[in-house]
Parts: C-alpha cells; sequence; structure tokens
C-alpha cells in the first residue's frame, strides 16, 4: 500500500512539473497565477499521501497550513496588481487605469 | 519501496533546480515571483524528505503565505513608483543607463550582458564542484543527536528541536528574534510613507472566505505552538502562520482600519526579545547562568516565552510587509 | 545487472543526494547574482542561495542510521525566519531606492564609464531575444 | 481489506481529475477555460483522495482534519478563481506585463 502512495505522489509531483509549462509561457499573469494555484492543492495532495506513505503523522499539519494559506498569494495578486490608485480613491476607479498603454508581453 | 523514494528524491531535486534555473533567468519579474513562490512548495517536500517536518511548517507558512504576498506587493509598488515618474517628468531622460526601456516596463529585467557569461559561468562552477566534492568526501559522524537525546529529560519539553531551540541553544534563538527586530527597525528607518491602501471587496466571495479563514488560521496557530512541546512546531511557525493570517487581513480589508496604536504596537513587537533577556537575567541572578533554566520551572517558562515570540514574530512580519512605520506616533 | 541497480539505489540516499542539490542550487543563485542586474532578481537570487545552504545542513543532518541531529534543523529553523525578514528588508530597501532614484536596477558599472553604458545599450538590442538562460549542465548529477 | 481497495479507487479517481485539470491548465485557450479545468482538480480531485485517505485514518482527529484540509482548500480554490476571473474580466489579460 505505501508503494502505491508513494507512485501517486510521484505522479502527482510530474503534474506540477507539467504544470510549470503554463507558468513559463504565461501569456497573461491572471494564467501564472492559476497555474501556482493549481499546485497548491496538489503539494496539499502530495503532502497528504506522503503523511501515509512515510508515516509521519506531523505532514498532515503542513498539508493544513499549505491549504488556510493558499488563498494568501492570490489576493496579494488581485489585491495590489495593476492597482495604483492612492488610499482615498473611490470605489471601482479602475477605469482610470486602461489610460495607460497595454502592451502585450513578448516574453516566453 | 525504496527505488521508487530514490526516483522521487531526482525528481523533486530537478524540480527544485529546474525551477530555480527559470526564476533567475527570467525577464519578466512578475514570472520570478510566481516560480519563487512554487520554488518554495517543492522546498517544503524537499524538507520532509529530509525528515525535518518542523522545517517544512514553517517554510509552508513563509512560502505559501508570506514571501508570494511580499514579492508581488514590492512589485506592484515598483510598478506604481515608475508609472508615477514616467507621467510626472515626460521630457526628462531617466537616469537609468539600461535606457527608457526599462522605465517602459517596470517589471522588466533585460537579459544580461554576453561578456559577464564566461566568467560568472567559471566562477559558479569552480564553487559549485568544490562544495559538491566536499560535501560527498566529508567524514561520516552521528553529530549532535546522541547528545541532545541524552539530555532530554533536562529540557522540559518532549520535541528535540524545540528543546534545543529554547533551551539547549537558546543564544541563538535570544539573538536571533533580536535579528528579526533589528530587520524591522531598518524597515521603519525608511520612513512612514508605502502604507498597503484599502480596497473594497470586489465581491461577497473575499469577505466570506475570510470569515472562514481567519479564525481558522488563528487555532492552527495556537495548535502549532502548543504542540511544539512533544510533536513539530512551535514559536516560529506559530508566528509565521499567524503573521501569514494578519497580512492576508491588512491586504484584503475593504475599508482603512483604525491606526494601530504605537505603544502596545511596540510592545507586542519587542515582547519575544524583551521575556526571553528577563528569563535570561533571572536564570543569571538564581545561579543557573545567563538563559539557564531550573529543572521544575523549564517547562512554564520555555512555554512563556514562545507565547511572547510568536506575538512578536508575527506582529513584526505583517509590519514588515506593511514596510513603513505606524503613522500618527511621530512623538 | 538487478544487483548493479540494487546498489546505485542504496548509494543514492537523501544524505548524499540532498546536499548535492543544495551546493547545485548554492552555485545557481550565485551565478544569477552575478549576472542579473534586477535588485529584486538580485535579492531572489541571494534567497536561492540560502535555501541551498538550509538543503546542505538538513541533508548532511538526515546522513546515517536513527532520526536527524535536530541542532541543524533548529538552526535552519532560526535561519529561515532570519531569511525571510531580512528579505522583507530588502525589498523595503529596494522600493526606497527606487522612489529616490527611479529605477531598481544595480548598475553594471560607475554611471559615468562611457565603455560600460555602451555596453548596456548593446546588451538592450539583444532584448527581444529572449532570456539569455544559464547552461542547462547545472543539474544535478543523477 | 475492503477499506484498502475503497482507498486504492477512490485515490486513482482523484488522481483523474488531477491529471485532467494539469492537461486542462495546458491545452486550453484562454484563463476563463483553464479556470474551469483547474478547480476541477481543487474541488473534486482533492476531495476523492480526502475521501479515500478517511479510510486509512487513525482517528475521529484524523478524519476531521482531512474534511478541514478540504474544506480549506475549496475556499481558497474559490476564492482565487472568482477574483483572477474577475480581474481579467475587468483589466484585460495582458494588462499587467508591463
Amino acid at each position: 500500500m505505501n508503494v502505491f502512495y508513494l507512485s501517486a505522489a510521484l505522479f502527482l509531483l510530474g503534474t506540477i512539473l507539467l504544470g510549470l509549462v503554463r507558468v513559463l509561457r504565461g501569456p497573461g499573469s491572471g494564467d501564472r497565477m492559476l497555474a501556482a494555484q493549481l499546485f497548491g492543492t496538489t503539494g496539499v495532495t502530495i503532502l497528504l499521501l506522503l503523511s501515509l506513505a512515510l508515516e509521519e503523522s506531523a505532514l498532515m499539519d503542513v498539508a493544513l497550513v499549505f491549504a488556510l494559506l493558499a488563498v494568501v498569494a492570490a489576493v496579494a495578486f488581485v489585491r495590489q496588481h495593476g492597482l495604483p490608485e492612492p488610499p482615498d480613491t473611490p470605489i471601482h476607479s479602475q477605469q482610470a487605469e486602461s489610460a495607460e498603454p497595454e502592451e502585450p508581453n513578448d516574453d516566453r | 519501496m525504496n527505488g521508487l523514494l530514490v526516483l522521487f528524491d531526482l525528481v523533486l531535486l530537478a524540480g527544485i533546480v529546474g525551477v530555480a534555473w527559470r526564476c533567475l533567468a527570467s525577464t519578466d519579474l512578475f514570472r520570478a515571483a510566481v516560480l519563487f513562490v512554487t520554488f518554495g512548495l517543492l522546498l517544503a517536500l524537499a524538507w520532509v524528505r529530509l525528515e525535518a517536518p518542523d522545517i517544512a511548517l514553517a517554510e509552508a507558512a513563509i512560502g505559501a503565505g508570506i514571501t508570494g504576498a511580499l514579492l508581488l506587493v514590492t512589485l506592484e509598488r515598483l510598478r506604481s513608483i515608475m508609472a508615477e515618474r514616467r507621467s510626472g517628468r515626460p521630457h526628462t531622460p531617466p537616469p537609468d543607463p539600461t535606457g527608457p526601456h526599462a522605465l517602459l516596463r517596470a517589471l522588466h529585467d533585460p537579459p544580461p550582458e554576453r561578456r559577464t557569461f564566461i566568467p560568472a559561468l567559471t566562477f559558479a562552477l569552480v564553487v559549485g564542484a568544490l562544495l559538491v566534492t566536499t560535501l560527498w568526501h566529508q567524514p561520516p559522524s552521528m553529530g549532535l543527536e546522541p547528545v541532545v537525546d541524552a539530555h532530554m529529560d533536562a529540557s522540559g519539553v518532549d520535541h528535540p528541536v524545540t528543546a534545543v531551540l529554547l533551551n539547549f541553544r537558546a543564544y541563538d534563538t535570544f539573538l536571533e528574534l533580536a535579528i528579526v527586530l533589528i530587520a524591522l527597525l531598518g524597515a521603519w528607518s525608511l520612513g512612514r510613507h508605502d502604507l498597503i491602501p484599502a480596497r473594497p471587496a470586489p465581491g461577497p466571495i473575499l469577505p466570506g472566505t475570510l470569515r472562514l479563514l481567519v479564525p481558522v488560521a488563528i487555532v492552527t496557530g495556537v495548535y502549532v505552538l502548543w504542540a511544539g512541546s512533544h510533536a513539530p512546531g512551535g514559536a516560529f511557525q506559530a508566528g509565521a502562520i499567524l503573521g501569514a493570517a494578519g497580512i492576508l487581513l491588512v491586504l484584503a480589508r475593504p475599508r482603512q482600519l483604525p491606526m494601530a496604536p504605537g505603544v502596545p504596537l511596540r510592545l507586542g513587537i519587542t515582547a519575544g526579545v524583551a521575556v526571553f533577556l528577563l528569563v535570561g537575567l533571572y536564570g543569571l541572578a538564581a545561579g543557573h547562568g545567563f538563559l539557564g533554566y531550573d529543572r521544575a520551572w523549564a517547562y512554564p517558562l520555555i512555554i512563556l516565552i514562545e507565547v511572547a515570540a510568536t506575538l512578536s514574530i508575527a506582529l513584526t512580519l505583517v509590519a514588515l510587509f506593511v514596510a513603513g512605520r505606524p503613522a500618527g506616533d511621530d512623538a | 545487472m538487478s544487483g548493479l541497480a540494487e546498489t546505485v539505489v542504496h548509494a543514492l540516499t537523501p544524505g548524499l543526494l540532498y546536499p548535492t542539490g543544495g551546493a547545485t542550487l548554492f552555485a545557481l543563485g550565485l551565478y544569477g547574482l552575478i549576472r542579473r542586474h534586477h535588485l529584486v532578481l538580485r535579492i531572489l537570487a541571494l534567497n536561492i542561495m540560502g535555501s541551498g545552504v538550509f538543503m546542505v545542513l538538513l541533508g548532511v543532518a538526515a546522513r546515517g542510521e536513527g532520526p536527524p541531529d535536530p541542532v541543524a534543523q533548529a538552526l535552519t529553523l532560526t535561519g529561515i525566519v532570519v531569511a525571510v525578514s531580512a528579505t522583507a528588508f530588502a525589498l523595503g530597501l529596494v522600493v526606497h531606492l527606487t522612489r529616490l532614484t527611479g529605477h531598481a536596477v544595480m548598475l553594471p558599472g560607475p554611471p559615468d564609464d562611457d565603455a560600460a553604458m555602451a555596453d548596456t545599450s548593446r546588451g538592450e538590442h539583444h532584448a527581444d531575444g529572449g532570456p539569455d538562460a544559464p547552461p542547462s549542465d547545472e543539474d544535478p548529477p543523477s | 481489506m475492503i477499506a484498502n481497495a475503497l482507498t486504492g479507487v477512490l485515490l486513482l479517481a482523484g488522481l483523474v481529475f488531477f491529471a485532467a485539470g494539469t492537461a486542462g491548465l495546458l491545452r486550453f485557450p484562454d484563463v476563463y477555460s483553464r479556470l474551469h479545468a483547474l478547480t476541477k482538480a481543487d474541488n473534486v480531485g482533492l476531495g476523492l483522495v480526502v475521501l479515500g485517505l478517511m479510510f486509512q485514518a487513525s482517528g475521529p482527529a484524523d478524519i476531521l482534519k482531512l474534511l478541514l484540509i478540504w474544506l480549506l482548500v475549496l475556499a481558497a480554490g474559490t476564492t482565487a478563481a472568482h477574483m483572477v476571473a474577475q480581474r481579467t474580466w475587468t483589466h484585460g489579460e495582458f494588462e499587467s506585463d508591463r
């Protein structure tokens, strides 16, 4: 049974490494952020599987912390990235943002 | 089973090195930041494989909760500063010798010049090869594990890492708390601007998630702190978890919170160092030496220090994230 | 043949693999630190070097039979927290520098050095050629 | 024995969803469809794995912890997907890469 858990963990590690292609390619920052979100979930699953395979129950706590804080990076991305108005700007003033030139990402 | 474990290690290490390499080769800084967050996730798995669940716990809290938010917010600050300068002085040539492109795309670093390629590669390869050779030929030793194991009775706790941190090598931990405090003093010395603006919630989902996550995070932090006396966990991990929860609150708050009161904030931030110092001086006065404990009092004293240290670390991490002295206390 | 495979599997313990990986990370971070100009990337490079050091420490601590060395783990734990505080401070300094000077790059030479200026502007033309990747022989030996 | 078999089946089903999520992340054409693919991995994939691992749990505390992990990931996945989608909708896909 341990071999089975470990193979499953290895398989999930493989999916993370495959998913990295999306982070590398983008093209938008939303795509990269979504890929990171999926890695977080996959990491939680790997930790749960390893906690059974290696018989180390503390790994469950590590998985719990990952699950708990998985949302922080996404919130930082959405709440900060591309929203430069000062603290006292009224609600929903994002339209002002589109005045700046948009430039597609030519970066691979 | 063994072959599978070796395969897992090899794939994991290849992934870690590959992610680090692509991160440092990025021209787009946002991509580098996301890759660095992934790097932290993979590192946590590596610490698990190295039988270090304590480190994995801290890495999970810091890698998932703090580093990512810190990097993304810093990039956003750089972007808005540069956009402001660009719109403010359109005809002034930028002082940056890498040309106008660098200002046009603030979150972009042009690839390095060719002439540094050979020397940098040679230097890195030589250092790496020396390190690998040394590490491969290091004579096997038991380390300090038997020594720690022999003295566990005297430590007051049941978990060896906590015993080392708060009893056997309490000096290190004390100075480490002081360094974290000094980092915050350095950040505060840069001025008072740059507070993170409050924003209205984009919908009902974020406030709802916060109402679920923040209480669970506080309970988890206290649980990890309590677990530290007999299992992986302790002040650093708990402080990192609570700090990440605080960062989440700072990021997601819908309106400006009342100013953090200066004196209680400063008391909380220095609590770890202060309590540690007081306990150390008490030990000195009672004849156990600086930071030595009476055996019967070791457990309550360790818990006291850990609670104070958790509070300090959490507050300091949040304050470092906000980067800037709290406004309104210039007295 | 299976005997050989078994020997290889037994030789590749975590105590050997992870210190090697850590040394590779250290060298890779050093390379990035030398070559990249943007200060945020340099901070990331320093962090990667630090992670390499942690990996070496923990890998050596995990060698041999029995439980790993708790002293090395405690040192690494404090090291991680110090690293994240130092990173936060360094990023704050970068933001401050950008506010003062308008850029966040480490200049390749003295600003009034004509040769350095010419050289960077030449580098600028390569900007669309994609990242100048470090060579791939940095992978851990397997 | 039956518990082991159930765990195996549920784990395999969960892995299928993770594989599908990754494939969707790589192959789908835009942010919205990729988002659709990977929330399946978040919700169903992890849910099936958690359900499978519950049969191996050593006590009620472990079962509750597994359940809590799943709930937290559900909340995080929902929030992140919602916010990324909304931000992409208001700002456009490439806005940030300046």
